[in-house]
């Protein structure tokens, strides 16, 4: 029994986070979601040049051939700092349904982009940025290339979303996986997302722990009312106890568990109502400066509410847990 | 004392039968933009002149003023049925309901003829300047302050106001100055009111979650304010400014019927998409719907007891934690019933529920709110 | 539109509270609850002198031929004082089912006890104590004498209850009442129910409030604390949104409202929630001392327990209004 | 490092089958009574004894003091199986997981030989000593003092502890007593270990919510107590007893396996019961059933990094508000199943409730514990 990352895993997460912190400033974060710019695609090749786009990729097709637990520290990271891109779509899974097909390599490699629509709704991320999307038919996974799609943009309460609603044509597209990838596929997506909103969570903590720290009301730090002091603990509190549950989910696909699923369901749970207190709290203790777009923190508040929905809310995945774990089978 | 009595008298009815005729037949055939834009703005301005061209502006005031002497039960009224009618708040707000009620009371004769009539016409409207950047929920911690201008009979104000709703929009601000620097925290400060058109008046908007320039930043420098402009006592502006902070927290910023007519919409968003078979959605949904009505029921008993003479007491700070609370659940109940939709930018139940976010901060944050439930109802020490 | 008591009602609720501080202190409370014994029978003897017994009897049958919304306060007071007696099943329950027969009159003037069992639940207050009680049929409320029913004792949470599970003869019984009846008996049970819950949260409140001011820690009363401070304003909170909610709930079904058992359904939630709230609170103020057997405020805190339960607990009530409220009629 | 492996290893296979098939074969037929009676306590007394034995009183103890050298993930995995065999907390438990600790890591050779085996053997029965009737969230504020009796060599003990659990059954007390009056507030205690059959000593069984005498007060009347039984240095049992209060908030005295029984027993309450139609009572069920786990899941983590040489810190507490607010939520959930029985005296699960709602008051109360969330693992100012 050992419940933690190794060093190389560390050292990794340390190096995403150190490249992000220089590369992913507030500033690209609040362009980027405010514009739908360009930015983000710069970045996303310097991140590919790190082999994290192409992580899950085999290393025939430029990729590190690595699974689950070596990406879940670095989606963290890119929680942390609000990175645009779809290292969710892309990374986590479109290339473990690619295979070793061209498309992984393209994808891998950042020369295309490959996202998905797989999680039942109707809008997919990046879906106006993509060479080419895995959509559902029927239960089957297919691959859409540019051509056989139309995208038009819908706005996401995070503009660094980019969803779009997709018009394609089946016919004009690829079986590349069935039903039981499919279900892979969607634990995949809901525990990267989980992976996400903990580095959203954590950022968000930070923010309002040093705001707390320096802002001053009644003639001291308002971290010093024990109010500020419990909403800052509640916040911690659901962040420690979700973290450990992402993990096991990750462990659970990378090492084939039957209960991947219902880890998965209760990773992206337990993310998401962390995800959604810490929003809470940063904003009653930012108060009407958190309430203003020109504060950074209201960029990660924006992608809690995103993120929190993405992939099933809260209460989806406890009823796929409840399914499992309360009914007779 | 008359029997407890839920239903309308015949009064009431037949006022609640010409408020609604009347919003039926004058009611903009669109729904009104948000009034947190320069066009916005506009728009609303030019409905709530219609308003009061109806006689429908100010129910409560004084017919003298452009009112008609109702009731508050009949506000109460009006107010369900301009809700239910789908109107959004009005950008007067903050004049008719915070401010007049103060100069109500402590103005001049002078100065309820000059503000109230042009405040009921949307001539001009009004923006609180309460909050700075160094005094939020530390509403006493006011630096911005007013020097004694003898030769030209007023005062001088400088500082800086924040989070001014509308005030870029708004064409007066009423607010706290410092007048005797060395008096206590609580004591020393006045009550003006300035017109943003002033010399040495800069506005500058400040955009809020949603986007739209809902706040202003203001900034005084060396504003001739005269004496006529003065609300109440010199070195008394607290007093007078905290009979103001009553109506804001409890009664009028937030009639029920806001909420009620909220929780039907909320209802109709159930009864059209359902609630994808999580019980936890439709308890969420009912709450909300029952909190509007508990809302609702609360504010008559309220009414009754000012109607019977009682003054709004420290009780209001109840209602304020309820209502912004109930607000933002009310919300996310509806985010939730739309699905994959829920993150959509551009849906009403998301803007409805970024702006009722704001209702547990401004007002005086619900932490102090719940201060002064523990404190000055229940009587619990401060220290 | 006028909400709020008039001055006969009010004068009456002074002098029910009166007389209970008088007659009902801590002491009584605390050996009824834990002894199963007789003194509440000579407190309840008084309270018919009073008329509040049979308030909701007929004039001719020794009552006062009040209605709910006559009673709803002196329910309250009777929550505040955690007092013994049926005063539920027989004031607010019994005696509109009864009408003008002589069980009325023998019930009014507490020369007979008359307890329900209509609430679905196998156990009925006062079982072992009642001469006669009302019991459900099919659809029909039956009236059973003393000699056709056994009542084998079930301990509740709260002494006070004095449940018992019901061994009875529905063909030595006489029918009283259809179903129209029956539910509105169940209405007026829970309001009642709500009415006390009332009360109960009241007296929590009190008691913690005074504690908080009383007991020191690190030098200052525990009433300095902003997290105590906002416990108490949380149950106060609850509490202060309950109360109209009940009153409204009295008024519909005094006035046959049509709506009547939304309204009590929506009274007995909040009564239930501000019930379960203030426990909570008293419990955390008061700390280990409060978690003693005592300390007196753990009988009211079991009467919470108890009664949020009685007449369907907060969830059923919801969804009794979510059916009226939120499904297709 | 060897990469994250959530399995058995095969020693801890081998270790899981062992303890499984010794407590399948020795477990009493019969639950066990409450411990919190004088019967009860000596029932579930005896079963301990065979539980020492057996060799399973103290697994992770060196094997010279009952123990079997066990690793921390046994220790889990033994409580893991104890738990799920039906078994309950031991009467044991305050001088096993937090006095032995300390001794441990403070007591001389002389106080480990003389103490622990007979601890471990259940000879002697130990009863925390923290709480007195001034000092509860403010444990510094202990009144109790230690006069030094240099002719005896030793000191002599007066004062009143309180809320001591199973007081009344137990032997001995540890505790901590002012020995120099004029030290700060933190400083200037010293940690005693006491027998409560000395003379001076008087005990008093507490009734508690359930009607068992779960507490006593002790009083101490200048109790001879000799220096042997001084734990670590004089002055300095502040220092030594922040060392156990890390382990009662955190890890030691709610291992997951008790929880995570629990929560299977509340699912198979459940499964007969059902949900009434009630969707916020399945919701609250799997979310109980989830939170086991996930506090499961969080103390793997925390034994790792304390079998890779860490030691436990401030984040203990945010275990103890975990784990306490969990133990609630699964009972109150259990009692909505049992429906119109959820009210009764004489079940499990109102028992279990009961006992839950000390949780969140006793080893600090969480609003103490949140405190510390905030101060030592965020850093927000402390004043």
């Amino acid at each position: 029994m050992r419940f933690a990352f190794t060093d190389d895993q560390l050292t990794f997460r340390d190096t995403v986070r150190d490249f992000l912190a220089a590369e992913c400033p507030p500033s690209l974060v609040r362009s980027e979601a405010t514009t739908r710019g360009d930015a983000w695609r710069a970045l996303w090749g310097k991140l590919a040049e790190m082999g994290v786009v192409g992580l899950t990729a085999p290393e025939s097709r430029g990729g590190l051939g690595m699974g689950p637990l070596d990406l879940v520290l670095l989606l963290e990271e890119t929680g942390r700092a609000a990175m645009p891109g779809p290292i969710v779509e892309t990374t986590a899974v479109a290339l473990p349904l690619l295979g070793d097909g061209d498309w992984a390599a393209r994808a891998a490699t950042s020369d295309a982009i490959v996202s998905v629509g797989l999680d039942g709704s109707p809008f997919t991320p990046f879906g106006g940025d993509a060479d080419a999307l895995l959509l559902v038919w029927g239960d089957d996974v297919l691959l859409v290339e540019r051509d056989a799609f139309r995208a038009q943009p819908v706005d996401s309460v995070d503009g660094l979303r980019r969803l779009a609603s997709i018009d394609w044509d089946p016919a004009s597209s690829a079986r590349i996986a069935g039903s039981d990838a499919l279900a892979d596929a969607r634990a995949r997506g809901a525990v990267a997302t989980a992976a996400q909103l903990c580095g959203v969570a954590a950022q968000l903590i930070d923010i309002t722990v040093e705001y707390a720290k320096e802002r001053r009301q009644f003639g001291v730090p308002i971290g010093t009312f024990q109010a500020v002091k419990h909403h800052c603990a509640n916040a911690m509190l659901k962040l420690e106890y979700a973290r450990p549950v992402v993990y096991r989910a990750a462990y659970s696909i990378e090492h084939g568990d039957p209960s991947r699923a219902v880890h998965a369901s209760m990773a992206k749970a337990y993310a998401s109502d962390a995800g959604e207190v810490a929003a809470r709290v940063a904003l009653q203790v930012h108060g009407a400066i958190g309430y203003t777009a020109e504060h950074d923190m209201q960029l990660w508040m924006k992608r809690v509410w995103a993120l929190s929905r993405a992939w099933g809310d809260a209460a989806w995945h406890r009823e796929q847990v409840a399914r499992a774990v309360l009914d007779p089978s | 004392m008359a029997p407890m009595d839920l239903t309308d008298t015949e009064a009431e009815a037949a006022f609640r039968a010409e408020a609604r005729a009347w919003l039926t037949a004058n009611k903009p055939r669109e729904p009104l933009p948000s009034g947190n834009t320069a066009a916005g703005f506009a728009v609303n301005r030019d409905w709530e002149r219609r308003l009061f061209d109806g006689g429908w502006a100010v129910v409560s005031w004084p017919k003298e003023y452009g009112g008609r002497d109702a009731s508050l039960f009949e506000w109460l009224i009006f107010e369900e049925e301009y809700y239910a009618a789908g109107l959004p708040q009005r950008v007067a707000q903050n004049g008719i309901f915070l401010l007049a009620p103060t100069v109500f009371e402590f103005g001049t004769q002078e100065q309820r003829d000059r503000v109230l009539p042009r405040m009921a016409a949307v001539e001009d409207v009004w923006a609180q300047g309460w909050s700075e950047p160094n005094a939020g929920s530390d509403l006493a911690g006011i630096a911005s302050r007013a020097v004694r201008d003898d030769e030209r009979g007023g005062w001088r104000l400088s500082g800086q106001k924040t989070w001014t709703s509308r005030g870029a929009f708004c064409s007066h601000l009423f607010g706290l100055f410092r007048t005797d620097p060395d008096a206590d925290r609580h004591r020393g400060m006045t009550y003006f009111l300035v017109p943003l058109d002033a010399g040495g008046v800069t506005v500058r908007p400040v955009d809020v979650l949603d986007g739209d320039a809902a706040f202003a930043e203001v900034f005084l420098d060396d504003v001739f304010v005269p004496d006529d402009d003065v609300l109440g006592e010199v070195n008394r502006g607290w007093e007078v400014a905290m009979a103001t902070t009553g109506s804001e927290r409890g009664l009028s910023l937030r009639s029920p019927g806001r909420f009620t007519a909220e929780a039907e919409r909320l209802v109709r968003l159930y009864r059209s998409r359902g609630d994808h078979g999580d019980g936890t959605l439709r308890d969420a949904v009912v709450q909300a719907w029952m909190d509007a009505e508990a809302y609702r029921l609360n504010t008559l008993q309220t009414v009754t007891r000012l109607s019977d003479g009682a003054r709004i007491g420290p009780e209001s700070s109840l209602n304020k934690v309820f209502w912004s609370e109930m607000d933002i659940a009310l919300h996310e109940a509806g985010l939730r019933l739309l699905g994959d939709e829920g993150e959509r930018a551009d849906t009403g139940w998301m803007k409805g529920f970024l702006f009722s976010l704001a209702g547990p901060i401004y007002a005086g944050t619900n932490e102090i709110q719940r201060n002064v439930i523990a404190e000055r109802v229940l009587g619990l020490p401060r220290k």
